[in-house]
């Protein structure tokens, strides 16, 4: 299995396509079998995958259009290979709690495309491959919000589709000139991010191609002033689609920064800490709040997953081994626990078609399953430790201390208004008394809902408790980025701040 | 002082009659001072030296282009008035002038001053018809025989597009044409 | 002395009388008679440019430019006969379609 | 002895996950039972634990790795020395206690084995919190009690007062929590790990600014979990939670862990004598802040909290004068009397059907005769009578206040003393004894079942004997605590001990005398001061109004008018006026030939501007 990568990327495609013929009555197992057979192809890659080595693994290298450098390109490292697991699995959760019935065989197909993209984004090594499966990946979302959505969905979908369209033409932009800058600087095309990593440019040109980046992947994070396309997605898109985009789509981001920001502009990245810090921070504290305000229960969870993609961005933004590692993890927690809580609302949407708190209210007499597993993953979500949020979050706030005791405090208050918005909406639907007659006879969680709900309650605990497997693979790569980017940088500052371990271990 | 007042005198008249060609209401007086026009250009070939170019403006265009229009004013009908509304006058005489301003400026700074070498100078002892022979015959022989190409299908194109029978052949239908027009008239 | 300007200068004139006549005139043929002087104002800045920089380049554009504008007659009139058949008028402002 | 800590430290967790599979049954006495003897399991580990501990060495184990990224390394590692095995030992007494009472106390109720689910689940997760031998283990445990003790406030979740307070517990430890995280990350980035050892190791050599950093943020922390001023609210709200989760994780183990954690953390306050008189200043006015409160309070179980609140305080001052050891032992002496009281508030409340206000009961004596008796023992170990545990405990800590001339300590917690007398027998009074007022709102109040009495006794024997382990209590912590002997000449000390002892007995002596008169006039209820107290100082409202609706408040203006009338709103100006433009410029595309002319003369325009202003020939 040398090609396993290509294989992860064109198997969900090519099924998808096998699908169209697939006969309505049988598409859903089909989609099913599809997702799990790449599901475990992803974890066989996961166990064939040398933990102890840091660089890029299972790497195909296929040239496309050689004078320019453009080649297919594709490989898996600590940092990447477990947001690939995510992806399959997020899209084998989703499509076994896959509760739409009107056509379901457009739906499952597009899933299916959805998942080759998302898996495309992570293991692209080549700029354009990269740019051109993070477009594709808009495609699919796009017409699962804009066919399945509610009321707004048209306005929603167009508004996600341009917004993040805009946003990563300016990144193909910065591509652009970063690719010119190899070719004045060696003489030849590449798109090669692995190449462009090596590349060490001056200040002026460093600081203009991180703000292209930057506003590129910021918008699909979506950092602070950017962040208003997620609420009115979130809101329309069905609930398969809100699991995908909150658990993986949004993950493209803030991998952006750490595969291509942070090791291709470490002076600028160390540069640009505190505006970025400022924005994160505005981001963690402004969205809770906004969160709490939310008398839709989707949109409490839609914002609060805008102020945890904080935490990652900051704990990102730390330069060190913690706070990346930590912030890597608590992409994958963050996909997991929010992946969850849509799939949650989404349970109770398909049994009342409403989200709004003030229609529920003692659910946790009517629902105690669903109730139970709706606390965990609350407290999940409010980073309780021996859930997978807590390593993630610890880590990050750790990391991001080393740069500023201030922030961290600040941004530490994401545990506290975290605890806010998410108990009172615990509050407001699961306790109290059974208000409305209509939730008095509400069916508790079936069949496939449980299966789905009960295994993401598994992975949550477990890599709560023993993140060892995860946590080292992650840590094995982030660590050589670390000193990577120590070596690479060239102002004093950028060397200060970015604290590779393996030096201070050696110095002991 | 025979080229000063040449100039001048075909200057004048070809203004002239080109401003009667773009400002008279009668088609046929356009027509006709277009013609004038032409020849007065002709003129100015004359004068620098272009006997060729001279000669073929008025063969093809007072000879062969007037008489093409003259003989579409007369299908046309429209040898009477044309009425004519023109929208914002002041817009048309703002651009023009401006344009004109802009040429003039353009034209009369020594833009084009002495950077320019001849790359095809005129060869001493050749009259010009000779000259301009030499040059289109070698290094411009692909452009005129494509030009040559261009005339010949111009004139099919003519021909089939005038021509009377070939009306049904036409990819235009009429009615849906006018469907056409109401729809984009919504 | 006429020199090279005196010859811009007039080409730049009938040039702008064209550009008149092809922003005022509404009727298709008219029109096409702007252009007529269009091309030949051009064409005396190619020649008088030949002229006084002993190239001939000028002088042969100048004749393709007149062949050009000779089958762009031929053509345009067929289109026009066509036209006329169908609509009966030349007027420009009949001629759109578009919603705009 | 490792099997004995696995045992101890996961036989809470087995019983919990055991019930936890019936949560959503009916009532089924097997969970009951069975979590019961896993925690009964669980003590005699304890047991075990403690006598191994009180002769030789800790035990320290090391589970498996749970962080490890960068250069930070957190185990699962768990310790057993003197302070935690006595930890140990409280947690599972009162615990295996309140679980043998609580089978009769919930008898009743619906979500039966949901309850004790939680109840072994607290009593895991306390289990961490002392045996773990880093910070972050015991930030596991200190979060996972904060769940639970917001699962079992909120366990009646249909009353809106429960699940408002469960709320409020679990934010209000929040916002201690993330002290505590800066003060982890603080000592992470300083001393390079979270190990106990290796931390204190180092605390010594230690720059003043950073320990003091690191102890304040911890006992921001500690405040929070202790309910100390200004942190303190949550705790008496928390009394929504059924009465043995009162008894359990609000008197007698979680509240406490703050107190721990200062024990804990020791060589770090000892280099730090500023913050430890901050800490200690701050428990005698809580102490007296806390009693004040409960003077006048109507309700049962909060004029218990109240005390509960004022013991902390105590606590604290012992702590922060160095005394650790002290406070320590009246953690202990506290746990047995304070659970004992709650059990004993219980078996009233069952009586009178869930009634709390202590002006409704009265003369309950006759009908509740054991649990009058030993609800009068805890009260009198509570106020500190001898030979009741508490004045063993709360005579040190007075003691070590007037040895190390702190007499403004001294005198607000002798003043408290005073308090403390009055208001419990303010309470043994009201509900015991005088006019049998429940008769009127036609209560018919029963003893609580045999075996719940049977359950309570072991307190109560605590309650009077554990007090005179003092000796060998300080002997076998003297191993790793510091302890400090206070020179007080012989007359002082027992003039100290008499003045104590004194103002307790006053404080008896007026509650009994005035209430077996049927109580203070009713005018004074209309002073100011009693007011106050009532209301609780009004800091609740203060929160009320200045925090959290000016919270809420600004949450709806930053959605409503900041996110979709500004953020959102510019963004869709933006694409708005592309839009717009493009319907502007459409007109452009008219396809009228006249028209497209006129702007092909706009563009040569343009562009021979640009001919004349960018030629390269110039």
């Amino acid at each position: 299995m040398d090609h396993i990568l290509s294989v992860l990327v064109f198997f969900p495609a090519v099924a998808a396509l096998l699908g169209f013929v697939v006969s309505k009555e049988s598409i859903r197992v089909y989609g099913i079998s599809v997702a799990l057979i790449e599901f475990l192809l992803s974890l066989w890659l996961w166990f064939s995958f040398d933990g102890s080595y840091a660089g890029m693994q299972f790497v195909e290298l296929l040239p496309l259009i050689p004078s320019f450098g453009i080649s297919y390109y594709l490989g898996v490292d600590g940092i990447s290979l477990f947001i690939v697991v995510l992806s399959t699995f997020i899209t084998l959760i989703g499509l076994i709690a896959l509760s739409i019935k009107e056509n379901i065989k457009n739906m499952i197909i597009s899933l299916l495309f959805l998942e080759m993209t998302m898996v495309g984004v992570f293991v692209s090594l080549d700029a354009i491959l990269f740019y051109v499966f993070w477009e594709l990946s808009l495609v699919p979302m796009l017409y699962i919000i804009g066919a399945w959505g509610g009321n707004l969905r048209v306005y929603a979908a167009v508004k996600f589709f341009l917004y993040t369209f805009a946003g990563s033409l300016i990144m193909l932009v910065g591509m652009l000139v970063m690719a010119y800058l190899y070719y004045q600087a060696t003489g030849v095309w590449s798109f090669s991010i692995t190449e462009w990593h090596r590349l060490v440019l001056p200040m002026n040109y460093q600081i203009w191609l991180f703000v292209a980046f930057f506003i590129g992947l910021a918008i699909k994070v979506p950092m602070f002033p950017f962040h208003t396309w997620l609420p009115y997605a979130h809101g329309q898109a069905p609930t398969i689609g809100s699991i995908i985009l909150a658990a993986v789509l949004l993950k493209m981001g803030t991998y952006g920064f750490v595969r291509l920001t942070l090791p291709m502009f470490p002076d600028a990245s160390v540069y640009m800490i505190t505006p970025v810090a400022v924005l994160s921070l505005i981001m963690i504290i402004y969205t809770a709040m906004v969160a709490y305000a939310q008398e839709d229960m989707k949109q409490v969870v839609a914002y609060s997953s805008i102020s945890h993609m904080g935490v990652i961005v900051l704990g990102t933004f730390a330069m060190n081994p913690e706070g990346i590692a930590g912030s890597v993890f608590f992409m994958l927690s963050h996909g997991i626990v929010s992946g969850a809580l849509f799939m949650l609302v989404g349970v109770i949407y398909d049994r009342r078609h409403t989200k709004i708190m003030s229609e529920f209210g003692g659910l946790a007499k009517v629902m105690p399953r669903y109730a139970t597993i709706m606390g965990i993953m609350v407290m999940a979500s409010v980073g309780l430790p021996l859930t997978m949020s807590f390593v993630g979050e610890f880590l990050s706030l750790a990391g991001f201390y080393k740069v500023s005791p201030v922030m961290t405090i600040l941004a530490g208050t994401s545990i506290i208004l975290g605890a806010v918005y998410m108990l009172s909406l615990y509050r407001k639907s699961f306790f109290g008394d059974v208000v409305h007659e209509k939730n008095r006879d509400l069916k508790d969680l079936d069949g496939k809902e449980s299966m789905a709900l009960w295994s993401l309650v598994l992975v949550t605990v477990w890599l709560g408790v023993y993140p060892k497997p995860v946590l080292g693979p992650i840590n094995t790569s982030v660590e050589s980025l670390v000193s990577f980017m120590h070596k690479k940088s060239i102002t004093e500052e950028a060397k200060e701040v970015i604290k590779p371990t393996v030096i201070e271990r050696e110095a002991e | 002082m025979f080229e000063a007042i040449a100039f001048y005198l075909f200057s004048a008249v070809t203004i002239v009659m080109f401003t009667i060609t773009v400002m008279s209401k009668n088609a046929l007086y356009s027509m006709s001072a277009l013609a004038a026009g032409m020849i007065m250009i002709s003129g100015f070939f004359f004068l620098l030296g272009a006997d060729f170019l001279g000669v073929v403006q008025i063969i093809v265009y007072t000879g062969a282009v007037m008489a093409l229009y003259a003989f579409g004013m007369m299908f046309f009908n429209t040898t009477r008035l044309v009425e004519e509304k023109v929208r914002a006058p002041k817009l048309v005489f703002l651009l023009s002038g401006l344009s004109a301003l802009l040429l003039v400026i353009a034209f009369t700074a020594p833009i084009v001053s002495d950077h320019i070498e001849a790359i095809y100078p005129v060869v001493d002892g050749v009259e010009n018809p000779q000259a301009i022979g030499i040059v289109l015959f070698t290094k411009y022989l692909v452009p005129f025989e494509v030009a040559a190409v261009m005339l010949l299908v111009a004139m099919i194109a003519g021909i089939i597009l005038a021509g009377k029978k070939m009306d049904e052949s036409l990819t235009l239908k009429v009615d849906a044409d006018d469907e056409f027009q109401k729809k984009g008239s919504k | 002395m006429i020199t090279l300007s005196h010859y811009l200068i007039v080409s730049a004139i009938l040039f702008c009388i064209g550009l008149v006549g092809v922003y005022r005139r509404k009727n298709l043929l008219l029109l096409l008679f702007s252009t007529e002087i269009l091309l030949n104002a051009v064409n005396i800045g190619f020649a008088a440019v030949s002229k006084f920089y002993g190239d001939l380049t000028g002088q042969l554009f100048a004749f393709f430019i007149i062949a050009v504008a000779a089958s762009e007659v031929a053509v345009g009139l067929g289109l026009f006969i066509v036209w006329y058949k169908r609509r009966g008028t030349l007027d420009v402002d009949s001629m759109q379609s578009m919603h705009g | 002895m490792e099997a004995y800590l696995y045992t101890a430290l996961f036989a809470p967790l087995v019983g919990s996950l055991f019930a936890a599979l019936f949560a959503d049954r009916p009532k089924n006495l097997v969970t009951g039972i069975a979590t019961s003897t896993l925690l009964f399991v669980s003590w005699i580990s304890s047991v075990v634990l403690l006598i191994h501990v009180a002769h030789g060495e800790a035990v320290h184990v090391r589970m498996m790795d749970w962080i490890q990224a960068g250069g930070l390394s957190i185990p699962f590692g768990f310790v057993v020395d003197q302070v935690s095995a006595t930890m140990m030992f409280v947690v599972t007494t009162v615990s295996t206690i309140v679980h043998i009472y609580s089978i009769g106390y919930m008898d009743h109720d619906r979500s039966f084995n949901r309850f004790f689910a939680w109840l072994s689940a607290f009593v895991f997760s306390m289990m961490v919190l002392v045996m773990s031998d880093n910070f972050a283990g015991l930030f596991i445990g200190w979060e996972g009690v904060g769940l639970c003790s917001w699962a079992l406030i909120g366990f009646w979740y249909e009353r809106d007062s429960a699940s408002w307070a469960a709320s409020e517990a679990f934010i209000m430890n929040r916002i201690a929590d993330l002290g505590m995280l800066i003060g982890i990350f603080l000592v992470y980035w300083n001393f390079g790990s979270l190990q106990y050892d290796v931390v204190f190791a180092q605390a010594a050599g230690m720059d003043s600014t950073i320990l003091m950093m690191v102890t304040a943020f911890l006992f921001i922390g500690a405040m929070g979990k202790s309910a100390q001023f200004p942190l303190h609210t949550w705790l008496a709200d928390a009394m929504e939670g059924p009465t043995p989760v009162s008894a359990l994780i609000h008197a007698a183990t979680m509240v406490t862990a703050g107190v721990y954690l200062v024990i804990r953390a020791n060589p770090l306050y000892g280099e730090v004598p500023e913050v430890s008189l901050f800490v200690a200043s701050l428990g005698a006015f809580v102490a007296i802040f806390a009693a004040s409160m409960a003077l006048v309070n109507r309700d049962l179980k909060r004029i218990i909290a109240y005390s509960t609140l004022s013991q902390l305080g105590y606590m604290f001052v012992a702590a922060g004068l160095g005394a650790y050891w002290i406070a320590l032992f009246h953690l202990m002496t506290h746990a047995f009397f304070k659970a004992l009281l709650f059990l004993g508030a219980g078996n009233v409340m069952h009586a009178m059907d869930d009634e709390l206000d202590i002006f409704k009961m009265g003369g309950l004596a006759k009908k509740m005769k054991w649990t009058m008796i030993m609800m009068v023992i805890a009260s009198l170990a509570l106020a500190g009578i001898y030979p009741f545990a508490g004045f063993f405990s709360k005579d040190k800590i007075l003691e070590a206040a007037f040895a190390t001339d702190h007499y403004i300590l001294w005198t607000t917690l002798w003043v408290t003393a005073g308090l403390t007398a009055f208001y419990s027998f303010r309470l043994i009074m009201l509900v015991f004894f005088g006019e049998e007022r429940y008769k009127i709102f036609g209560y018919h109040p029963h003893e609580a079942y045999k075996y719940m009495l049977w359950a309570m006794a072991p307190l109560a024997v605590l309650s009077v004997i554990a007090g005179f382990f003092e000796h060998d209590f300080l002997h076998m912590v003297s191993a790793i605590l510091p302890v400090e002997e206070y020179h007080l000449s012989g007359g002082t000390f027992w003039t100290l001990v008499a003045v104590t002892l004194g103002i307790a007995v006053t404080g008896i002596a007026v509650a009994v005398v005035v209430y077996s008169r049927g109580g203070f006039s009713k005018k004074l209820e209309d002073t100011f001061v009693y007011k106050l107290l009532f209301n609780q100082y009004y800091i609740p409202k203060i929160y009320d109004e200045y925090i959290c609706k000016p919270y809420a408040e600004l949450s709806k203006i930053f959605w409503k008018d900041l996110d979709l009338k500004v953020v959102d709103a510019t963004v869709d100006f933006i694409a708005g006026t592309i839009y717009k433009s493009g319907m502007v410029s459409r007109v452009v595309q008219s396809g009228n030939l006249s028209n497209m002319l006129r702007w092909m003369g706009v563009g040569l325009l343009v562009l021979l501007i640009a001919a004349i202003f960018y030629s390269p020939m110039r």
